[in-house]
């Protein structure tokens, strides 16, 4: 259970524009081990998508340029792979569900061709043959087989993302990353869709990576979290560990944002400002502006990552000991 | 994937589909060098109708005359001689006898009889289109199978010029009735070659006819092309791709001159091109305004920029190449002093203000510009208007113009078809008279002309014509075009014809 | 009070206004090509308002000089001289202002009728909208060399007649653009909170909708311009074009191709002229598109 | 699909009764007399007064509208002032230069402008891209007509591999389809770009990309067919206008094609003729434009759901 899928070290991602350099992810470490779901949360353009889209090798490019770190996916450095192999990982070992079901689907395929084409790219089936299997992961979603000559513009959103999901899981993936699954749905398909995940993810031991900005759906689907904010993952700990014992004061900030149905606030605490212009990132630490403890040394010293234990880490000067909590 | 394989279908469908058009015209007679038996024409449009009754344009003309004989001939010297009339004799002022020459066949196989001759001009009478070229026919009669008996309204000298038009050619009675309205795209005659294909726009094709009466002609083949394009029919010639080429832009003349497989054919034609004025409006009604722009007019200038040489300077109103041109009238000279004193004369020596009409033709736009820059020089302030062909024989017709640029093709070699309508007042306005002249004197002259026979007599009356209408100007005369022909030096026995319908009977490689 | 605040919301459109125009020029100065473009277009545009300054109209576009025909470029006679020995260059400069006049009144003749047509048609809807709209269908549907030739020989071939025919003939194409962006724009909140205040069509149409629905307008109508120079030189070369002998690109053209082989500068150089004119405008024309829609860029 | 199709065809109907109205119009308003046109410059007048009175041109407009509109619906288009030929007849003669011309050119259009829109939007800002481009719009500021005198001068004249003009075998096709395509070409590879720019940048794109597909595959398969509409539409725009008629190009080859027909009879005032060519041209157009719509329902499933 314990055996470490995917490590990733010093993971450095820009966006070279010529309005300036984006800089979306900067030296971010994650480790993951098999079966496991890690949950990666922050805010709108915390780089979350360019971590997922980097393990991916996906990063647009240009404008978008990996330009340092390891990817170390079952013992292999993802950066290191020629083009045909890393194909051949993409959809079958790695595979992702992007943020918006409408439109990540063809919609001049069906989506029975589309199922059937990841299956036959990485399984080597006659045509036939992917066919069934495409039905039998449509009923699987829970779409009847007999659907798979529809067109996506015939199916409704929670549907198509259950489409995207049997495409993501066709190939028994090892690791399936999922950007904001849920959030272009309704709340009740929200709920239903994510049930599906759970479910499919136990039954196949699939470790996952799973990007939102909700709390609470980490809260229900995770067993680790990592908390990103310009680029940088300022905490990273066990599920518990997080909600329970959350240190960097920008997670505190998320917390106080959400509404908590137990206590009785007068009003929510939202973290104040807004996130830094990513083509220039604050000196020193990057939340500084917006920290509330934040002092003088903030605007100079960058913030090292403090093991504070159990797995819990944290970016933040005050665990360096040198600002006062 | 179906549907895309369907659509991979419906795209070689249509592919297939455009080779099989591509493959439908079928490989034209390509240019081959070497003894050939098949010529290539080209001229600047296509034929309208080769119904000789249906049009009168010179493209179906020159068609035409390959496909049909005429009563009469008139030669490349301008001589008549005889066509499907071996002989003839006038019996009386105004009645003439033809004998047809015997075991003359049709295209269709049919025999040549008076009764096709008798069809033919009652029909000719009859169309709207060439009707006035015979208007001085009264009847036509047949007595015997070849014998025709012409009647006329009142003496008309130039009768036999007249019939010599390709406009009268001999027709067969029974093809035109079994075409009926499409005769026009089946002509059927006596002539050395028939039709054999019209692709519309594009070409026609005609082939020897072995029965001719005169015999076979050498070459097996004609067509003759639609090329718009001046220089395309020189490329044309130059790339082999056209044997004989009509109507050589001037600039193109040294390119075939100096190309040694090439020859270029040059002579004057009928035709004369000439600036009208509108002599019903101030200030053109004065004399001395005409005579002044007259003077004003550099000819050596226009034929030399517009028409690289390729011009007689005009004076008299018809060319030397017409029965009853007058050789002493020169061309007035170039006098911008004069020009000036007869302005001066007129009350007009400060200018005054002015429009040349032309059509689109680029020759006529380029002599308006010349025009221009020369009455420049005594003060006419003049402003140039193309219209298109439609509305300017309509307007000019009308008389709504001030000063215009046509020309006169007299086709039929005689002065009556040259003088007549431009000048004679009866004639006003579209039927030729666009200078809206007028002089009784002329008049007169012009009716007693037409029904003189002695040509003695009616040659000095032509000249006498000649000088009155110079010395009024009502138009002011510019040049007689020289015709050209360009061809591959090959090509032996063309002639040129004055009227511009070139025979190509005797023509071989 | 009331004063105050029409003052306010005035200022705050005008810089919201402002800001779009400035950040479209900003997004235009980045396009190298487009720049080039425009570059282009102001030198000719120079070239034509100080035409009479470089070489004089009368005297030397104008007048012929025989003897100095069909010579080639020369130090007197940069571009050579055409078949009446006239300075070609001299020409040319004088011919950037009939085409590119042509050009601009047309193309403004047809935004002005298509535009409005297709703005009442959207605006409206229903039977106004059919009935506009397939009018423009039949409009479409007549080949638009038979709408000037029928233009320019029922009113008379003058220069405004020529661009009226050329004008109206795209009519139909901005008619289309304008309605189908007037149709997006019609629905949208603004619109609602105009008509609630009380604004009537008219103000609506022209201070919310039109504004709005420009910015295709401008692309499309750049584009235009160079259309309308190509189908002036058209014209021209089939011999409806402009009345001689004023110098018009196009009309030289077709002047100087029987000369095509004996003098080739006579063709070439308003070839080139007119070929780097319709460059320029589609590189502006593609760079306003570009920095008129972000979405294109990345 | 065939209710769509009947409908579409029956709105033909009224534009078609449209167009006829107002080219009558035009025929009717500008100046130039049809029978002056046919009896030529030297006729009398008393023939020209005899013609327009057998011709009906005395009749008050509405009257000559409706004998024409009256003979059209029984199939008679008349016959042509000037060659006497039935209009359609001569038509038809013409058409299949016109098809030819047009599926050629628009076929060399097709064949270049695609792939070439392809390689630059999937290299865009490359080298490729730029110069591609900056051809393309070379090709679209060209004008026509100089383009293919230039080709006479070069293939024809200075090197003789080709005919300079006229029609017939395969040979004379070339540069005319060379001349009708370059410049059609240039304008299906800019809307081809821009629209695989739009279509690469979607989001079913990159899932494509995550599911493994190989890049060619990606670019042809996935992104080439959400790409096609906009192509559709502008390869079938100008398709239906060269079938209209290239007149600048058919005069400078030598083309009989319909575009100079058309011409040559607005030039002669032949008003039947030029009545049935401008039907003719508005009906092909407007075929076109069905195909084109219908092409799209095989293109595009939502398209398809529509026209039900």
């Amino acid at each position: 259970m314990n055996e470490k899928l995917l490590d990733i070290k010093n993971l450095t991602i820009h966006y070279i524009t010529d309005d300036g350099v984006v800089k979306a992810v900067n030296g971010i470490d994650i480790e993951l081990n098999k079966g496991e779901t890690l949950g990666l949360v922050g805010e709108t353009g915390a780089g979350k998508t360019t971590t997922a889209l980097g393990i991916m090798r996906l990063v647009p490019n240009p404008p978008g340029k990996i330009l340092s770190g390891e990817i170390t996916f079952e013992g292999k450095d993802l950066l290191k792979l020629p083009e045909g192999e890393m194909r051949k990982i993409r959809g079958n070992k790695i595979s992702m569900i992007f943020q918006d079901p409408m439109t990540s689907l063809n919609p001049v395929m069906t989506v029975g061709e589309q199922l059937a084409e990841v299956i036959q790219i990485h399984e080597g089936l006659s045509n036939e043959e992917a066919i069934e299997k495409a039905k039998k992961m449509l009923e699987m979603v829970g779409i009847p087989g007999e659907r798979h000559t529809d067109y996506p513009h015939q199916f409704s959103g929670g549907m198509k993302q259950r489409v995207v999901i049997a495409i993501a899981l066709a190939c028994n993936p090892q690791l399936l990353i999922a950007d904001e699954p849920t959030t272009a749905l309704d709340v009740t398909i929200q709920a239903q869709v994510l049930d599906l995940m759970k479910r499919l993810k136990e039954e196949f031991n699939t470790a996952m990576i799973l990007i939102t900005h909700d709390l609470g759906v980490v809260a229900e689907v995770c067993d680790k979290v990592a908390i990103m904010y310009a680029g940088e993952i300022v905490e990273s700990a066990s599920l518990e560990d997080l909600f329970e014992k959350p240190k960097h004061p920008y997670t505190l900030g998320l917390f106080g944002s959400i509404p908590n149905l137990e206590e009785e606030v007068e009003r929510l605490n939202p973290i104040k400002g807004l996130m830094p212009d990513p083509t220039n990132l604050p000196s020193g630490c990057p939340f500084h502006p917006r920290c509330p403890k934040a002092k003088d040394i903030c605007k100079i010293q960058v913030p090292k990552t403090t093991d504070l234990g159990n797995g819990h880490k944290v970016r933040c000067l005050i665990y360096e000991g040198l600002v006062e909590a | 994937m179906l549907k895309s394989r369907k659509l991979l279908a419906v795209l070689a469908l249509m592919l297939s589909f455009v080779f099989v058009m591509t493959g439908c015209g079928k490989g034209s007679n390509q240019a081959t060098e070497g003894g050939k038996d098949s010529i290539i024409v080209a001229q600047g449009a296509d034929a309208k109708s080769l119904d000789p009754h249906a049009t009168n344009d010179q493209p179906s003309s020159r068609v035409m005359k390959q496909i049909y004989n005429t009563l009469i001939n008139t030669n490349e010297d301008m001589q008549i001689v005889p066509g499907l009339a071996e002989s003839w004799e006038q019996k009386d002022e105004k009645t003439w006898v033809f004998n047809l020459r015997k075991g003359v066949k049709f295209h269709n196989g049919e025999e040549l009889k008076a009764s096709d001759v008798k069809f033919t001009l009652e029909r000719m009478l009859a169309s709207d289109k060439v009707n006035h070229i015979v208007e001085a026919i009264a009847k036509v009669e047949a007595p015997e199978d070849y014998k025709v008996v012409i009647t006329l309204k009142e003496p008309f000298a130039p009768i036999l010029a007249h019939l010599s038009h390709t406009a009268a050619s001999i027709l067969n009675e029974k093809a035109v009735k079994e075409a009926g309205d499409n005769y026009g795209q089946k002509p059927v005659g006596t002539g050395p070659f028939k039709f054999v294909a019209w692709q519309s726009g594009d070409k026609i094709e005609l082939e020897a006819f072995n029965e001719y009466f005169e015999g076979a002609p050498k070459i097996k083949k004609i067509t003759f092309r639609n090329v718009a394009e001046g220089s395309a029919r020189t490329m044309g010639l130059e790339t082999g791709e056209i044997d004989i080429a009509y109507d050589v832009e001037p600039v193109d003349k040294e390119r075939v001159k100096n190309n040694d497989k090439l020859t270029l054919v040059e002579e004057p034609s009928l035709s004369v091109a000439y600036i009208g004025f509108n002599t019903n409006k101030e200030p053109f009604n004065k004399k001395e305004v005409r005579q002044a722009i007259n003077y004003a007019i550099n000819r050596d200038d226009i034929i030399a920029a517009v028409l690289n040489g390729a011009a007689e300077k005009a004076g008299a109103p018809i060319g030397p190449k017409v029965f009853g041109h007058n050789p002493n009238i020169k061309p007035y000279e170039y006098n911008v002093q004069k020009a000036k004193e007869l302005l001066k004369q007129a009350g007009l020596e400060k200018g005054f203000k002015t429009t040349i009409w032309t059509n689109d033709n680029p020759v006529r736009v380029q002599i308006a510009q010349i025009v221009q820059a020369q009455l420049k020089e005594i003060g006419i302030d003049v402003k140039i208007e193309t219209l298109e062909w439609g509305s300017y024989l309509d307007r000019t017709g009308r008389g709504e113009h001030d000063m215009f640029i046509l020309g006169w093709v007299t086709v039929t070699g005689d002065a009556d078809y040259g003088l007549y309508a431009l000048y004679h007042s009866s004639q006003k306005g579209g039927a030729g008279n666009r200078s809206f002249y007028e002089n009784k004197k002329v008049d007169e002259l012009l009716d007693k002309a037409k029904a003189t026979n002695d040509s003695k007599e009616r040659e000095k009356l032509y000249h006498e014509i000649q000088e009155i209408v110079v010395e009024d100007a009502p138009v002011a005369n510019l040049y007689y075009q020289t015709q050209n022909v360009g061809m591959q030096k090959a090509i032996k026995g063309f002639r040129l014809h004055p009227a511009g319908h070139h025979r190509l009977y005797n023509v071989s490689y | 009070m009331a004063n105050v605040a029409n003052l306010q919301t005035a200022d705050v459109k005008k810089t919201k206004k402002r800001s779009m125009w400035v950040e479209v020029a900003r997004r235009m100065a980045k396009n190298k090509m487009a720049m080039v473009g425009l570059g282009i277009i102001v030198v000719l545009v120079l070239l034509a308002l100080f035409a009479d300054v470089i070489a004089p109209y009368e005297e030397v576009v104008i007048k012929q000089n025989l003897s100095m025909r069909l010579k080639g470029p020369s130090a007197e006679h940069w571009l050579g001289t055409d078949e009446f020995g006239r300075d070609i260059f001299a020409r040319i400069i004088h011919g950037a202002r009939v085409s590119l006049k042509v050009g601009i009144v047309a193309v403004g003749i047809s935004i002005f009728i298509g535009g409005s047509l297709g703005a009442i048609a959207a605006y409206y809807g229903g039977k106004v909208d059919n009935l506009i709209m397939r009018f423009m269908d039949i409009l479409l549907a007549v080949p638009s060399i038979l709408l000037a030739i029928a233009i320019v020989s029922a009113l008379g071939s003058s220069l405004f007649n020529l661009m009226l025919a050329i004008g109206i003939s795209s009519v139909p194409s901005y008619a289309r653009i304008v309605r189908a962006s007037v149709l997006s724009i019609k629905d949208q909140e603004f619109i609602e909170a105009a008509r609630a205040i009380g604004a009537n069509d008219f103000i609506i149409i022209t201070r919310h909708i039109i504004p709005n629905a420009l910015a295709p307008v401008i692309v499309q109508g750049t584009l235009g311009v160079a259309g309308a120079i190509l189908s002036t030189a058209g014209l021209s070369f089939i011999g409806l074009g402009i009345q001689p002998p004023a110098p018009e690109w196009g009309s030289m053209l077709a002047g100087g191709r029987a000369y095509l082989r004996e003098a080739w500068h006579v063709t070439t150089f308003p070839g080139l002229v007119i070929m780097i004119t319709i460059l320029a405008l589609n590189l502006l024309g593609d760079g306003l598109r570009d920095a008129l829609d972000p979405k294109l860029k990345q | 699909m065939r209710k769509y199709i009947t409908r579409r065809l029956l709105m033909l109907i009224p534009v078609i009764l449209g167009v006829t109205f107002i080219v009558f119009s035009i025929m009717y308003m500008t100046p130039g007399d049809p029978a002056q046109m046919i009896l030529g410059e030297s006729a009398p007048e008393s023939a020209v007064k005899a013609l327009r009175e057998k011709m009906g041109l005395n009749d008050p407009f509405i009257v000559q509208y409706g004998r024409f509109v009256k003979n059209a619906i029984m199939g008679d288009f008349g016959r042509s002032y000037a060659t006497k030929k039935e209009v359609f007849a001569e038509i038809f003669a013409r058409f299949p230069a016109t098809l030819q011309l047009a599926s050629v050119g628009v076929l060399v259009a097709v064949l270049i402008g695609v792939p070439v829109g392809i390689i630059s939007a999937t290299k865009q800002y490359s080298l490729f891209d730029s110069v591609a481009m900056l051809l393309a719009l070379l090709g679209v500021s060209m004008p026509n007509f100089w383009q293919g005198l230039m080709y006479i001068l070069l293939f024809s004249v200075t090197l003789g591999w080709l005919p300079s003009g006229g029609y017939g075998s395969f040979k004379h096709f070339i540069l005319p389809a060379l001349t009708l395509g370059t410049s059609t070409a240039a304008v299906i590879a800019r809307m081809t770009r821009s629209s695989m720019l739009e279509v690469i940048r979607q989001d079913y794109i990159r899932t494509a990309r995550a599911k493994g597909v190989e890049e060619k595959k990606v670019i042809l398969k996935h992104a080439l067919k959400n790409a096609l509409i906009p192509i559709i539409t502008v390869v079938g725009l100008q398709f239906g206008h060269l079938l209209g008629g290239a007149v600048l190009t058919e005069t400078v080859y030598s083309w009989p094609g319909i575009g100079r027909l058309l011409v040559d009879a607005i030039k002669q005032k032949d008003t039947p003729m030029v009545q049935a060519t401008v039907v003719f041209i508005a009906v092909t157009f407007s075929i076109v434009n069905l195909a084109v719509d219908i092409l799209y329902a095989y293109v595009d499933p939502r398209i398809k759901s529509q026209y039900k």
